[in-house]
């Protein structure tokens, strides 16, 4: 297989796979939970379940004075990896082409040097990451293989992407379809790692703002 | 004698629902909860990160109620719910915990951590997996009435007394009165002032009320050792009271479960709505402050602060009118560096008081109040859960400090306008 | 033959005898040195070689190609250097360009090649059908008998274009006729996986050890002249191949992306784009990336070298790369969708994945509620009693 | 001649569209400073830098005309010419058809191709020689 055909094929085949394994991950993982419905709260109401619920998927983003104190590292670092995903994936001009390609609408773009400086910023951020999981005895303690392997396939896309922007070892076609292949890896991986937060942090947050939101409590 | 793994596993499969499965799904092992978790932060063990103690509902959810946990358990890959587990567990589902919920409120992905471990205690116990002292506490709550043993007569000399002391009356079973009081065992047997104290009180604020002699025990030891069927038991003894009454509202008092458990829990356990309401008796004194039927006089100098139980504040909602009713005599109230919501647990909560076997750790991250207390140096604390008053006070005495405790409900009546 | 007596002669007594000075043949070297991409502290040494350099004679077969290489070739507009180089070989089968046809063209070749056996360059244009030989002939013979007869005696072979590179158009998807490039002919043949072929063809490809000939690719469709006359320049003046890269391109001319050497780069790097080709975008000049450029993935000279005379290259003019000195530029996915873009038609996949999910995934959360239910059926009330074992 | 671009954008970043242009005038100045030094000549083929339009154009006209000017024929036109910077020279060669087929600048006391060549001269000599004795 020549590189133009391996890159031809994680564009065309390879990323199709990889999207019907998302798609339909993510729906039935998304039935799996919700269909397990949840029983009506039979105690008087003191608060709204809907208000509050959404409330805290907003008001959760932001820690309080002694939690940010407490876990400072975890929130910073968090903060840091998850805003640079989001720029490098969401607002590079070729990604944006895709979306707009697969969604038929795009969106303006970040210069490519800041996308670039950012990508840096996040792949230190996950490295910082990754030390303070293998050294903090919690997070030692807590952590299963998966942990390991997200990080890994979570990691991968912006080091390809990294080295095939900047075209470092081998040629464009190769590296473009070894960064293409890290993404569909990654794709493939999500519905069934705790990446699934990306979508269930809407619901989970949800449940916690409505159990507490119901008792008056603001979460 | 007829606990067995079988009966646990199916408990922990009947207590999955979406919520559960949204929680699990989001958790991305971060360890923020670790830091809110006074178990962790005073022992600086790593086994009582809160979202580990979760772990046999966990495998539960995963095994059962996932695609890939299907697939895995197909071909037997998936990790095992065993009574070597939960002997593992047992401890730190029951010791190491007092289902506080801080942990629920500094989950990023906004898990509610404290209801899982909740949850996961009814399997454990199912499984035949919870400690003497609270499966002791819960046989005496359902046969004799009262988790420490109280029985009627107890409570009869307790009124004698007050009766006498204050000439007051303390009404017994009136049917139609607008209050139905509950009592924990602890109010009546090392607090019997708070009688007292609600006495004065709702005859200057001229309400009709009445104690069931029928149900009069407000705590459920169900709830802390995590079997429904009992809970709903002891729930479904005070309803049948208050229905008998007729009474309107029903008044939890100075403790935290109990508040939960009725509350909260209740109208869930046994499955319908309440045709009364049921309040804390903050709640009941803040609305007696609102509509001016409480005359205060004379204020405290003293620096004070109040310990939020847990139960009352953070998951039960009850936060803004401890503080209310303080400043009514109080000039000096200060907060503690956490406060409300964010509350620190004392330590001795969810059936850990009740757990001899918890006695030495609960006392070790006793350290936790102690250091927040440090911080504010308060002339007094006051709280509003018997419970945490006496964990508290051994709490102090532990660490030699000399703070004396009050009730929020009796430091008001000993400033009532004569 | 009548030049036969020239194939003695150096190049440099060959351009003597016809007059062209010293300072002439020191420009074509300042010339060849600029448009082999060599320093030009390069062109003393290329003037020492060229000057006793010997004529060599190439062999140009075509086979399954359109004869853009050799227009490409013919029209070059540096018509001064091309006919110098051109002055200087043999030029002695090149069907389209020889005035001898019929069997006298065919004999020529094989003079040619008996006389030059291991020493003449063989360049081919086009792919070579491997499917049915009659697909393609020439005076009877198919093309992949004459590509290995003639392929024997070689002592290089020059793919020109992209056909001949990569098995271009002839080759893109379904690939009718079973066209493949000369290296993927030779590697099948190595591979004992050529059916097709002459038993006296196998012989002669055996003597000649096919297999072990330097093939030097000179992809583009055209390829760019210079690169043509480049490659063949630098054989004469130095006998060798030049420095090639894992495709076999010269790395002279293939060394760089269209995208590295692209003047518009900046406009890229600055995140400015022309959305459409006749928006404000592409009037100021700025980058045809989301149009479909494929100069990111497409190493070539075009940049630097650029096409009719220097006066532009297709970015230039406005219109993005197309990538046509890569492989299967024909089956990547269109010429107009930008290389981020998935090739497939990803909104369809998704959205029948979508619904094909969506009915598995509520009969998975279907199986979840009853056997919650079951669980909820299954309880078996606990009393005080069954809280021990 | 210079303007061999046929067409033109409107180039709104202008002169440091490759950065390419004043890199390559230091770089001339250096190889002054290395010719009076150590009589060292350098030449820089214009065609191997990517440049933008109008950008050799530029560079061209930052070096301006010096004093001389020649024009050779030789397989085709070819222009030498000394910019107001003494020792920088533009060669440029064109082919028949007058495209520009090499362009380069030469830091030198006088490009190579100017002078009269060994070969050329012994061939003159010989020339002359037979033409004086088929005259005599």
């Amino acid at each position: 297989m020549s590189e133009i055909e391996f890159l031809n094929w994680v564009r065309g085949p390879g990323f199709q796979i990889a999207i019907i394994i998302f798609v339909a991950g993510v729906i039935i993982r998304f039935a799996e939970i919700l269909l397990l419905g949840r029983k009506p709260n039979l105690a008087e109401a003191k608060g709204s379940e809907m208000s509050s619920g959404l409330r805290t998927i907003i008001t959760r983003s932001i820690p309080d004075k002694g939690t940010f104190q407490r876990s400072m590292f975890t929130v910073v670092a968090g903060y840091i990896f998850h805003l640079g995903l989001f720029i490098t994936i969401f607002l590079f001009a070729p990604h944006i082409l895709m979306f707009k390609d697969i969604f038929g609408f795009g969106w303006p773009s970040l210069p490519t040097p800041v996308v670039d400086a950012m990508a840096i910023v996040t792949i230190i951020a996950l490295f910082a990451v990754l030390i303070h999981r293998m050294r903090n005895t919690v997070l030692k303690f807590i952590s299963t293989k998966e942990d390991y392997i997200v990080w890994l396939v979570t990691i991968l896309p912006l080091i390809t992407g990294y080295i095939a922007f900047h075209r470092i070892g081998m040629t464009a076609p190769t590296l473009l379809a070894i960064h293409i292949l890290s993404v569909e890896l990654l794709l493939i991986m999500f519905p069934f790692t705790k990446l699934m937060h990306t979508f269930t942090i809407v619901m989970s947050r949800w449940y916690g703002g409505a159990i507490s939101g119901y008792r008056g409590v603001k979460s | 004698m007829s606990a067995s793994l079988d009966k646990g596993i199916n408990a922990l499969k009947e207590q999955v629902d979406s919520s559960v499965a949204a929680f699990f799904s989001s958790c991305t092992h971060c360890g923020m909860c670790a830091d809110a978790c006074l178990f962790y932060t005073e022992t600086g063990c790593p086994t009582a990160t809160p979202i580990t103690k979760v772990e046999p509902l966990r495998r539960i959810w995963k095994s059962e109620y996932t695609l890939l946990g299907r697939i895995g358990k197909m071909f037997g890959l998936n990790k095992k719910v065993d009574d070597e587990l939960l002997t593992k567990w047992e401890k730190r589902v029951y010791d190491n915990c007092t289902l506080c919920g801080r942990c629920s409120m500094v989950c990023p992905v906004g898990n509610d951590i404290a209801l899982m471990i909740r949850k996961t205690r009814e399997g454990m116990a199912a499984a035949g997996h919870a400690p003497e002292g609270l499966i002791g506490a819960t046989k005496r709550a359902v046969t004799i009435g009262s988790p420490m043993g109280v029985k009627l007569p107890a409570l009869m000399a307790q009124i004698n007394h007050v009766e006498k002391d204050t000439g007051l009356k303390v009404p017994l079973d009136v049917e139609g009165a607008e209050y139905m009081l509950l009592l924990s065992s602890m109010e009546i047997m090392n607090f019997p002032e708070f009688i007292e104290a609600i006495a004065k009180i709702f005859t200057k604020a001229g309400v009709s009320w009445t104690i069931s002699t029928e149900a009069f025990e407000a705590t459920n030891s169900g709830i802390q050792i995590g079997v429904s069927d009992i809970a709903a038991e002891l729930v479904q003894r005070i309803v049948d009271a208050a229905e008998k009454l007729k009474v309107k509202t029903v008044i939890s008092p100075e403790c935290g479960h109990a508040y939960m458990a009725i509350r909260w829990d209740g109208p869930n356990l046994i499955g319908k709505p309440f045709n009364f309401k049921v309040r804390h008796i903050l709640e009941i004194l803040d609305e007696f402050r609102k509509d001016g039927r409480l005359k205060i006089t004379g204020k405290e100098e003293q620096r004070l602060t109040y310990h939020d139980p847990c139960q009352i504040s953070r998951r039960g909602g009850v936060i803004e009118q401890p503080r209310n009713l303080i400043n009514m005599f109080s000039n000096n109230f200060v907060e503690m560096p956490d406060t409300g919501k964010m509350n620190w647990c004392c330590g001795a909560g969810g059936g850990v008081s009740t757990n001899e076997r918890a006695d030495k750790v609960r006392l070790k991250v006793f350290q936790r109040k102690k250091d927040q207390l440090d911080e504010i140096k308060p002339d007094a604390i006051v709280s509003a859960c018997s419970n945490c008053r006496i964990h508290l006070e051994d709490g102090l005495e532990e660490y030699n400090m000399d703070i004396p405790l009050m009730s929020l409900t009796e430091t008001l009546a000993e400033h009532l306008a004569d | 033959m009548t030049n036969n007596s020239n194939k003695e002669k150096t190049l440099g007594e060959v351009m003597r005898s016809r007059g062209v000075s010293r300072r002439s043949f020191l420009k074509f070297c300042a010339a060849t040195a600029s448009m082999m991409a060599m320093s030009p502290a390069m062109i003393p040494k290329i003037a020492h070689a060229l000057e006793s350099a010997r004529r060599p004679s190439v062999i140009w077969l075509s086979f399954q190609e359109c004869t853009g290489c050799t227009e490409s070739l013919t029209r070059a507009h540096t018509a001064t250097i091309e006919s110098l180089i051109f002055d200087s070989i043999s030029l002695d089968y090149h069907h389209t360009l020889q005035a001898a046809s019929g069997h006298a063209a065919e004999e020529a070749r094989e003079a040619a090649m008996n006389e030059n056996w291991g020493k003449y360059i063989l360049v081919v244009d086009g792919s070579i059908p491997t499917d049915n030989p009659g697909y393609s002939t020439i005076a009877g013979i198919s093309n992949l008998d004459m590509f290995m007869q003639t392929a024997a005696g070689a002592a290089a072979i020059i793919s020109v274009g992209t056909c001949a590179a990569y098995g271009g158009i002839p080759h893109a998807d379904p690939n009718p006729t079973g066209a493949y490039s000369v290296y993927d002919v030779i590697k099948k043949f190595s591979n004992n996986q050529l059916d097709g072929i002459s038993s006296a063809t196998l012989a002669k490809a055996g003597e000649g050890s096919v297999v072990s000939k330097p093939i030097i690719s000179v992809p583009g469709c055209p390829p760019i002249p210079v690169v043509i006359t480049g490659v063949l320049t630098h054989f004469l003046t130095f006998g060798t191949i030049p420095e090639l890269d894992h495709l076999g391109r010269p790395k002279a001319f293939y060394g760089q992306s269209i995208h590295d050497r692209c003047y518009r780069r900046p406009f890229y790097d600055k995140g400015l784009f022309a959305e459409t080709f006749d928006d404000e975008g592409a009037k100021k000049g700025w980058c045809l990336y989301k149009l479909g450029c494929k100069g990111p993935t497409t190493y070539n000279a075009c940049a630097t070298t650029k096409w009719n005379d220097g006066t532009s290259f297709p970015i230039e003019s406005g219109h993005p790369c197309l990538g046509c000195s890569e492989p299967d530029f024909w089956d990547g996915g269109g010429f107009y969708k930008a290389l981020s873009m998935p090739t497939e038609n990803i909104t369809q996949t998704a959205i029948y994945t979508a619904a094909g999910a969506a009915a598995v995934g509520v009969a998975l959360g279907a199986m979840n509620k009853s056997k919650k239910n079951n669980a909820v059926a299954a309880h078996n009330k606990t009393t005080i009693d069954d809280l021990e074992k | 001649m210079s303007d061999f671009s046929i067409v033109q954008f409107n180039i709104q970043i202008g002169d440091d569209l490759t950065h390419n242009v004043k890199p390559l005038l230091h770089e001339i100045k250096h190889g002054l400073d290395k010719l009076v030094e150590t009589g060292q000549t350098s030449i820089i083929d214009l065609r191997s830098i990517p440049l933008a339009p109008g950008e050799e154009d530029k560079i061209l006209s930052m070096l301006g005309q010096g004093e001389v000017q020649a024009q050779l024929n030789a397989l085709g036109l070819s222009e030498v010419t000394e910019t107001q910077y003494a020792g920088v020279w533009i060669v440029t060669h064109y082919n028949d058809e007058n495209h520009i087929i090499s362009r380069f600048i030469e830091v030198t006391t006088m490009p190579e191709i100017l002078c009269s060549q060994t070969e050329d001269i012994m061939a003159a000599y010989s020339r002359l020689t037979v033409s004086l004795e088929d005259n005599v």
